[in-house]
């Protein structure tokens, strides 16, 4: 066990997966000699040669339109885009190629490209640095998208994902980047596709997905304070997403708090709460409650601490979770997780 | 400078030129018959269309040098990544035309088999093509294949951001592409001086180091012989070719559009005076390679060609619903196959 | 009064916006002589010449961005998209300038842009042809979003979105260009930001926007019959939202169903039932329900008609409403209502 | 051709050119204290950036004579849109230094004011703001101003779409915009070889009919004397011109990058031979133009500039939370409305 950060964890997955699949390509603006700005692609030029790891012209479409091809030569593309918004260029090639070929082909193409995205805020980029768009991505059918928040993830996730024979869009939360986990690489995690529990609780429930798992935990543990035991999922993957796991959790503590730091419009946070609401009513204490990012262009780095959910409006959520009517609708759960199960 | 274009299209029919031989008469007849049955199956399509059996069909009669000379100058194992104007260059190409048709139909996205018939689905995201071309060209070279891709564009299709990125990667990894534009007039009802103030669009190969020419796209001496050495070009390892061939689509841009409106009967009388096949066809019956029982004979394959084709689109397969969520991903999500089971409930409900 | 199709009442909305303002240009692929493939243009350029509406070269992000700039030198531009998966080359643009600009300049430099997008489907195109495309821009902060879905709306709103001082992404629904009302223009209905209820009713709540509002009245109709009293509201505006006359909407039948064409997962119609459940949940006598497009890339003209939402997929979901339980949790409702309005 | 740009880049300092003349004494000698104090400013800024008061800071050395070129071709009435790289031709045009850096401070995403500036905010999505350039420059010729547009780019840039719609678009409506690229060599990492394989990235003009030019993009009076023609091109109404300039950075990317992992110390040693700030002094002594005393009041003009931006860079202005959502529409939506009393509740219990 060595203390490996998020980064690291994905450096060793892509080096892995180069070496043990003569498919698979990595490129992207700087990705070669520089090994990426945030060097996540380090050394791997050197080691495996430009055919391996290449820098290609500075054009977002062109990199992913030029994946598509690649793809359907035979190889396993996996491409960086440099931050969040510098893959809006691509945006058309994504939608209505990159998850839409196997579709269209009737099987016949299908496109195993990974997008790597670094993703979400807090590091102190000035604008356009620090974007979510996770949303964009898993409101289009025919992408994966995937949000490791452990390093052990990470590496798991990403060799899962270059293996997958569908398209992965796969976040990479920048700020969790140099958070360290002590972990022995290789290693297997839960599939794609699975949620995971990252902490018990039986008063309420936590829903979060990559740089707001973290951030669940640490309000979990303060809200130890509060007198509340509470649950933290990780959502993992936004598509698929685990709907049998984060129902029965929050069918077990009937409150359910999401996590997001994109705006909250319209963002996946809305989605896993709506689906929440639709599979546990009957077992549900008061509504699910979203923290999100506000529904604002990203602030600049002044500003991002008061834009980002942190702790105290995580604990405000929880707080709103109406815990007094409690003792009034206990009653009913008996009724109400048979209902929803049903 | 050599790497710049002809000033003006290149013609074979009725001049000769420096830089271009003219075909083998055996391989200009053979071009003129597929130009025959391509308009006659084109003609069929729009027939169809207005019998309502296609949701639409975008007709390139007048464009058939083009459409036949993209088929016939790339071979099996090459690569052609058409757009929803080139169905006869598919048909030329040797695909079925009901396979063709099922996109236009509506039965499906596309109706033939991409790998087996190493032709990309026909397009209709303007110039997205072009890059799946370079990184397909690129991905074969890589393997060592000396396999070149065809990517067929429209003029209008010029002045999208992808056409720049895919001649920029192509020249920048030396892919073996060549990108054919055909330069039609207009980008449905847009011209080309409201599209382009270039010299001509050859001319943008310049800009990223990429050999380039024009030629007539109603010659198809000139467009086969044109596309005959950039795809050599190509395949040499040369890196990429621009060719940009001046023709007209005599049609509507779809069987929806109205070309009354932005364009005089004068214009496309003009063009009709050019018409490809008509020209070809002169100069084989000069040559004395073309007499009456040819052109009979192959004016009959047509006609069985497109009889088959009315035959075969009588009968409308059954479309699955379940076919909804077959190939959204290899294997369905939950989340999909929740749907899935919706959907039957309904469908048995009904 | 006369019978106007909401092509008409769009394309009059044009021309006198163009009278009206000498700020007003018009602008895109084939808006010019053609007068748009949906003909919306019809006739302006002939009326007010090349200088008003014109035709521009065929690239959306180009389209896009010289609109931006349009704008900074004091122009309204109004710019056509020619379908909604066309405007996702300009994807950039759109995120990542024209949301952005007010904010970026604090405020110096808005940017009253009108992007309209003929939308969603069934009207047997072929593919890329009936994308459905709100969501995006739903989740993106600076954008106005609305849908009109009839034809005194298309005038009034349209009219209103040209001379908003903000970027406004403007939704026509392709299927209910050609549907008519009997209308006299100019007109001007409720402004941007507030939904309509287009049906009374007291049993159940259907939310919907843009093309699903024919839909949904025709639902309603329908479910007279299961002895339903159902109320339609049309949300009309999706950016601002109108929470108030929604949640007040729901409040008083207690049951919801949202409707939407795109594909479900992370649409706008999880984020309308993530509201509602927010602010409505202890009215509520069952979950908020959705019903959407599958999450499949939209198909080809022949299976349409399984794909979208239909009369009887929204009557599946009304019945799903737990009518059953009602009598039991009735005795809470005032109660409830208290709760949620506190 | 005359629309082809000259085969070398235009130089003037060192030999005469017979196409562009010198430029006066008297504007080389204003070019040269603006390249001295924006250089001034350029290491001022890295050493903040270096002390934690700027976030990030991208550095400008080297490409001086571009960074005041650009900014002293163009009047006050004509409008430039700049690269997060181009705080120096800011500076040089005008603006306050510290509003310049208020987005590299994280403040806010701009700090002057663009519609009395005339300057659009720095950006960051790479060759977007040309398109906006474009448009700028042809609302301002349909209200009959004469104003003209210079967008400012580098050369990774030029391989986004953006830029070859921006090209096109201000062909086709003949748009009073220049385009000047700043070559200098690198893309972050990627050098100019794995970016553009054309003969220069000026010959990218010719593919849209724009008239372009190259020029060495550390020789001041060149950079002046080419941008003065390219400007005076589209003011006269003749449409849009592209400048290319070959120049380098002799900082990393940012104060973030590790310029050591992609380019060798001899290739820095070999630019630094190529100084801008040299070759405009030796030239300018050289003519009797530029002496000791000179030169010595002028560094002092820039250290005092320095010093002024170092002190009032000193005080970091509170920043206030509620301007998340002051501009995100010109009225607050009722949403943002309620995110903003949720806000104030936070910062009220803190
Ligand atoms: C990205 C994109 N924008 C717009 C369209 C709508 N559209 C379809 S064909 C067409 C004109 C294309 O003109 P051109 O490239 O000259 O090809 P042609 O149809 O003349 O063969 C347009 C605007 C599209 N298919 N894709
Ligand atoms: C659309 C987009 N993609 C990627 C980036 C990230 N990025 C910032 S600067 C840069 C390199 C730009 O190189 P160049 O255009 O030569 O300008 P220079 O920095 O050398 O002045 C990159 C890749 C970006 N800002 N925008
Ligand atoms: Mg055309
Ligand atoms: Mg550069």
């Amino acid at each position: 066990m060595a203390p490996t950060s998020m980064a690291q964890a994905l450096n060793a997955a892509l080096r892995d997966a180069i070496a043990e699949d003569e498919r698979v390509m990595v490129f992207g603006e700087d990705v070669g000699r520089l090994g990426g700005v945030f060097r996540i692609t380090d050394g791997l030029q050197a080691s495996f040669g430009e055919d391996r790891c290449f820098d290609t012209p500075l054009a977002e479409s062109g990199i992913a339109g030029f994946a598509v091809g690649m793809a359907m030569s035979g190889f396993r593309p996996v491409v960086e885009m440099q931050f969040d918004a510098f893959a809006f260029p691509a945006f058309e090639q994504v939608v209505s190629h990159i998850a839409k070929m196997r579709n269209r082909t009737r099987g016949a193409v299908g496109l195993p490209i990974v997008i790597r995205v670094p993703f979400a805020g807090g590091i102190g980029g000035v604008e356009h640095h620090c974007d979510s768009s996770e949303a964009y991505y898993a409101h289009t059918p025919g992408l994966k998208v995937v949000a490791p928040a452990t390093a052990a993830d990470a590496y798991s996730m990403l060799r899962e994902a270059i293996d997958d024979p569908d398209p992965v869009v796969f976040l990479e939360a920048k700020k969790l980047y140099w958070s360290k986990q002590d972990i022995e690489l290789p290693t297997t995690t839960e599939p794609i596709g699975r949620a995971a529990i990252r902490r018990p609780g039986r008063d309420a429930t936590l829903i979060a997905y990559g740089p707001t798992v973290p951030l669940a935990v640490s309000a979990a543990e303060a809200a130890e304070e509060e007198g509340w035991d509470v649950q933290v999922v990780d959502a993992r993957s936004l598509v698929p997403f685990d709907d049998e796991t984060i129902a029965e959790a929050v069918r077990a503590t009937g409150r359910c708090v999401v996590l997001q730091e994109a705006p909250g419009f319209a963002g996946v946070a809305a989605e896993i709460a709506a689906r929440v609401q639709e599979r546990c009513f009957h077992s549900l204490a008061s509504p699910v409650l979203r923290v999100a990012g506000f529904d604002v262009p990203y602030p600049p780095p002044k500003l991002e601490h008061v834009h980002l959910p942190g702790v105290d409006r995580v604990l405000d959520a929880l707080a709103r979770l109406q815990w007094d009517d409690q003792p009034d609708t206990k009653w009913l759960d008996g009724v109400r997780n048979q209902e929803d199960a049903a | 400078m050599e790497w710049l274009p002809s000033s003006s299209p290149v013609r074979l029919l009725e001049q000769p030129d420096p830089n271009y031989a003219l075909p083998e008469p055996s391989r200009l007849l053979a071009t003129y018959r597929a130009m025959v049955i391509g308009r006659r199956f084109d003609a069929q399509a729009t027939t169809l269309t207005k019998q309502g059996r296609l949701a639409v069909y975008p007709s390139s009669r007048g464009q058939e040098a083009c459409q036949v000379g993209a088929a016939l100058s790339i071979g099996t194992d090459d690569w052609l990544f058409p757009t929803y104007r080139d169905s006869v260059s598919l048909v030329s190409r040797g695909i079925d035309p009901v396979e063709v048709l099922t996109l236009l139909r509506g039965d499906w996205h596309c109706g033939y088999d991409v790998p087996s018939t190493r032709t990309a689905p026909q397009c209709t995201p303007l110039a997205t093509q072009t890059l799946h071309a370079v990184g397909l060209a690129h991905g074969e070279s890589r393997k060592g294949n000396d396999t070149v891709a065809m990517a067929l564009l429209g003029d209008g299709a010029t002045s999208e951001g992808d056409f720049h990125e895919a001649l920029n990667f192509a020249a920048v990894f030396r892919a073996p592409v060549v990108f054919f534009v055909q330069n039609n007039g207009y980008a449905i009802s847009v011209p080309l001086a409201k599209q382009s103030a270039a010299p001509s669009l050859a001319h943008k190969g310049i800009g990223y180091g990429v050999r380039s020419e024009q030629v007539d796209g109603n010659d198809a001496a000139a467009v086969l012989s044109v596309l005959d050495s950039a795809v050599a070009h190509a395949r040499a390892g040369n890196g990429p070719f621009l060719v940009e061939a001046h023709t007209y689509r005599m049609e509507p841009h779809t069987n929806a559009d109205d070309a009354a409106r932005y364009r005089s009967p004068e214009e496309v009388e003009h063009w009709q005076q050019r018409d490809p096949i008509s020209l070809l066809e002169r100069h084989l019956r000069a040559g004395g390679h073309l007499d009456d029982a040819t052109a009979e004979r192959i004016a009959g394959e047509a006609e069985e060609f497109a009889a088959r084709v009315r035959t075969r689109m009588q009968e409308e397969p059954e479309v699955d619903p379940e076919d909804l969520f077959r190939h959204v991903y290899a294997e369905p999500t939950p989340q999909l196959l929740e749907q899935l089971a919706q959907l039957r409930t309904e469908q048995e409900a009904l």
